[in-house]
């Protein structure tokens, strides 16, 4: 099975998942909108389909969504990452079952009242006034114009300020790394890729990696492997050269 | 229940009845005889027939409930004996106060004049519709023409009762919101950039 | 009519509740115990007296009429028999099917309300800003005022149409939150599991 060619029908995007991918590294779709739980289910599906467990396929699903929660998570959570990331691990466990079991209980709820609707399938009753009713006469209380610019100078003010705690764990932009690892293959024909990711954060090397699978998928490298565990080689191509005067050409290919 | 219709549970026009009486009550307009033809796969003869006998059970002076015959076809209403309870649940002086919605929609009209839902919606960050459409049904707001020709968005404006509801002589009366900005443009300006803020 | 009620004319009783089916028919919404009383000028217990006479009157399977109490109050709707001839004729005020999204929107402003989109996507994990868009076109859920007052986000609750659509007498009728999620324990037992791993 081709992971990139998985079919989504999600809320906030339906077609390939190849495309959402795409759609969210040049940050035309909003990671927030995106319900990865279903880009999982879509794939559990389409592997039950199949006989045999397709492990290659496995393996790389398991890397790109985790890439994508992680990026997402990040992106719903600003403000608490850094107390999070903080937190030891019992406690950020708790913190995680807190909210998970909250979630869990609006999704039975959500279950409960669809059961409950289609119970009241045949209940009819009259939405609006009744065809003979008397007109209402509705009489507003004299108000005060102050009213008008009090709520006024409320819409006025800005939102409270965002804590910037997290700016210490900023998401450097994608194309950040594909510019670096563009202008590196000029320079030298290969590179390890550990080596180029030491001393970068864990959410760097998540956005790195992505920019990574972009190349590979523009054919702009080739990435190599000795043996398990060992070194990863990123590789020229004759495309390596090509795109780089014209940074947009892996746009245009995937758009 | 009339009795002759309880008596007989088995008798069909009973039941053609008991649905006409369902229909009547969900219909928000009176219905015509084609309708409730149609809703209960019934010849007219028979919805007639069943017509009268609930025009007979919830006659005036038998019912709280009056069945009636009007120009579009048969509706309920409340019998006279109730009236003057009707105008208390109807005409109740009670006092109306303005929802949040609707009193930051009518600040931002009064104060910006005529604009347009969408431009509401972006100052609120939540869309207008419902408040916009409440405002205009009470007469507080009115439509003012479109904007930018023909393609535009319908802009509404207030209307002098919102001016009588708020005890003003003319929106130059409006309070000043020196604080905000000099001028109508520059306090709309701070308005937008507070939107796109928020909305970040 | 019952015949005990219409055997004796004059009592006020009947007449009471004759009134009260006239209000009944023409209200815009369900009417409370307090309403009724309001426009009534009555005694709750005489009013409480009078809608069990009606209860049973129009009760489900022997009238077209149901009296229910629903949403907070009183209000009739079709009887269940007939449900096939008003489908013939109106839609449901939640026909059309509602979408995971929403439904778990849904829950979330029934449970927690009254609360703002980013507390609704925080907890789904998914924006939710065409799921809130979507109910409140639908009339589900409504603006609440805003939260904390300046700059805040605006807050959803939800309506007394919601209670009726889904047949709710008031939302107390909801199953209790902490029946839900029975799993909840399992999950946490594996995520500690999880973390004393990485911790030792």
């Amino acid at each position: 099975m081709i992971v990139r060619e998985l079919e989504l029908d999600l809320d906030a995007f339906e077609g390939p998942f190849d495309l959402l991918l795409t759609l969210v590294l040049k940050e035309e779709l909003d990671l927030a909108d995106v319900d990865v739980a279903g880009i999982v289910l879509g794939f559990v599906e389409r592997l039950a389909e199949r006989e045999e467990l397709d492990l290659e396929a496995c393996g790389e699903f398991l890397i790109l969504v985790s890439a994508l929660m992680e990026l997402k998570a990040r992106g719903l959570f600003p403000d608490e990452e850094a107390e999070l990331a903080e937190l030891e691990p019992e406690e950020a466990a708790e913190e995680l079952a807190r909210r998970l079991a909250e979630y869990r209980q609006m999704k039975e709820a959500a279950a409960w009242l669809r059961e409950r609707l289609a119970g009241e399938r045949d209940r009819f009753f009259r939405v609006g006034p009744a065809p003979l009713a008397p007109e209402p006469e509705r009489r507003l209380a004299p108000q005060d114009p102050d009213g008008l610019a009090s709520v006024l100078r409320l819409l006025a003010v800005a939102p409270p300020e965002v804590s910037l705690a997290h700016m210490t764990l900023h998401f450097p932009p994608v194309a950040q790394f594909l510019e670096r690892f563009r202008a590196l293959l000029r320079s030298r024909s290969m590179f390890d890729f550990d080596q180029e990711m030491e001393g970068l954060s864990r959410q760097e090397q998540a956005v790195a990696f992505l920019a990574l699978l972009e190349l590979r998928r523009a054919n702009q490298i080739t990435i190599s492997q000795a043996a398990p565990f060992a070194p990863i080689r990123i590789g020229r191509t004759e495309e390596t050269g090509a795109s780089n005067e014209r940074t947009p050409a892996w746009n245009l290919r995937s758009a | 229940m009339e009795p002759p219709l309880r008596l007989v549970v088995a008798n069909p026009l009973d039941r053609l009845a008991r649905t006409l009486e369902a229909l009547l009550v969900v219909a928000t307009a009176p219905l015509s005889l084609e309708e409730l033809c149609e809703a209960t796969e019934e010849e007219k003869d028979r919805v007639e027939t069943a017509l009268g006998l609930l025009a007979e059970r919830y006659g005036e002076g038998r019912s709280g409930i009056v069945l009636e015959q009007v120009a579009g076809g048969w509706a309920y209403r409340a019998s006279r004996d109730a009236a003057e309870a009707c105008a208390r649940l109807f005409e109740r002086p009670v006092q109306r106060g303005v929802s949040q919605a609707a009193m930051e929609t009518l600040a931002i009209v009064a104060y910006l004049g005529p604009c347009t839902r969408p431009e509401i919606a972006r100052i609120r960050g939540v869309a207008a519709d419902s408040a916009v459409a409440g405002l205009v049904e009470r007469g507080l707001i009115a439509e003012a023409g479109r904007g930018d020709g023909a393609g535009g968005a319908v802009r509404y404006r207030v209307t002098p009762l919102f001016e009588r509801v708020f005890g003003l002589e003319s929106l130059s009366q409006l309070p000043r919101l020196d604080d905000l900005g000099d001028d109508v443009d520059a306090i709309r300006e701070r308005l937008h950039a507070v939107a796109s803020q928020r909305s970040a």
